[in-house]
């Protein structure tokens, strides 16, 4: 049974991030992530919201909605992610390591990098993405 | 987030601290583009209080990188955090970039 | 014309008092509060924080809604607080100082003594509070 | 939060470390309360590396206070940090307790 430590919602625009990464960061090392742990899933979780902030709407679009679900369960850590973007088909994009000398295209890659599962589901009726980060927490730590 | 630059002969220092983020690496490309683009023939980005850089902070890194190299000039980082490192290496750019440990082993 | 920051939803329980600060201190030092204005603001909304966990619900209540939204004005940020616990009027409750040697009795007196503005407006119906505090930001840093 | 007690002849110090809230207070209350059950004569509460403190921790000291009162017992706050102080002030209580400089200050 998961839990939900804490659902968040913000605009998608850059100036939350560093927000919402603080919170990422208290969540997971109160999980017992410890501190490379930590790191690792606050870089995951921030590319991921910045994917929204990015992708997700239009840039003139005010309405902006991203919302940051927290789920936690004795043997791991989950992070929801929800836009109300264009439902796009994330796991259609599976880059093998990113093309050095390409200034972008490293978000999703350093995110299935780094967490041990991820989960995309495009929202009902075209609109609207569902993306779920897991991450295991040590043994030793739960 | 801070960006300071200082010369050194022809060698041009960016020095960054704090998050380097998608808020913030704007700053920082420009940064780093206004270093190459001027006089000097080196550009080192000097990372030792970079307390977190996401992917578009490292595509910074990369654009000025290739920059560089389209203008023969000289491009590294220097002093590199264990949080920037650590970036660098689940990307696979830490053996993509010049890494000094120091300014001045950069410089010697 | 203020904008909503954030909102968070969460559990009233004691354990997620740490996460909440922490997203206090994060907002509260972007806005431009400098080291002493965070830490007091921190302080006021943990206590009305902890005002719902201990005082909004039965123990045994399970389901404990407690709601926070941080909203930002050129001028000030307002943390506004909800629960649906029984609707109370703390405006009725205004101690001085509270007894030196009484243990308890103090979080209303801090958050009142920290904060600009303090409103509380109990819910429709009997149900739910919803406290509102102030604090003005200093002009130099807005 | 980290709760430390050790003894100095006759008097327990009970060093506080961290965040002392609704959550962890509960530890603090039964710490200090246990170290005035115990043979000492004086208690010191080290609140050196206190982060924050609430008004339940707050609650944790008055009623080691009282407790110390109706047992002819000696209770004061040693290097009470400035997180600490700033809280004991606006609670009106900085001038109710003791407060010494440091542990050899409160013994000496
Ligand atoms: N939330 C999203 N909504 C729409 N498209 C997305 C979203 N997240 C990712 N994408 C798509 O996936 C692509 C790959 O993303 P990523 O690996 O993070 O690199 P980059 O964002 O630098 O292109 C993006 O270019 C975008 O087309
Ligand atoms: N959210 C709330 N719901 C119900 N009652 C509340 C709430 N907040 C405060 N109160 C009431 O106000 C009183 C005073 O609160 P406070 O000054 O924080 O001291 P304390 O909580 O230690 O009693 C509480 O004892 C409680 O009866």
């Amino acid at each position: 049974m998961s839990e939900a430590l804490i659902r968040v919602q913000t605009r998608a625009v850059a100036e939350r991030l560093r927000l919402l990464r603080s919170l990422v960061r208290e969540t997971a090392a109160s999980a017992g992530l410890g501190d490379d742990g930590v790191r690792d899933v606050v870089l995951a979780v921030d590319e991921a919201c910045q994917n929204v902030v990015r992708h997700a709407y239009a840039q003139a679009q005010s309405e902006r909605p991203l919302e940051l679900e927290v789920l936690s369960d004795a043997g791991s850590l989950t992070f929801v992610l929800r836009d109300a973007g264009r439902a796009v088909d994330l796991d259609a994009i599976r880059p093998g390591p990113p093309d050095a000398l390409r200034p972008g295209g490293r978000g999703l890659y350093l995110i299935r990098q780094v967490m041990d599962r991820v989960e995309h589901r495009p929202g009902p009726g075209g609109t609207g993405n569902e993306l779920r980060l897991s991450k295991l927490i040590p043994r030793e730590a739960r | 987030m801070n960006i300071t630059t200082t010369t050194r002969d022809t060698t041009a220092i960016v020095s960054l601290s704090g998050d380097v983020d998608l808020e913030t690496s704007p700053q920082v490309r420009k940064a780093l583009l206004a270093a190459l683009g001027s006089g000097s023939d080196a550009v080192l980005a000097d990372l030792a209080e970079v307390t977190y850089i996401d992917s578009s902070g490292v595509a910074s890194l990369v654009e000025a990188l290739q920059k560089a190299r389209g203008a023969g000039k000289r491009f590294a980082l220097v002093a590199v955090s264990d949080a920037a490192h650590r970036v660098l290496e689940l990307a696979r750019l830490d053996r993509v970039f010049t890494i000094h440990a120091s300014v001045e082993d950069a410089c010697g």
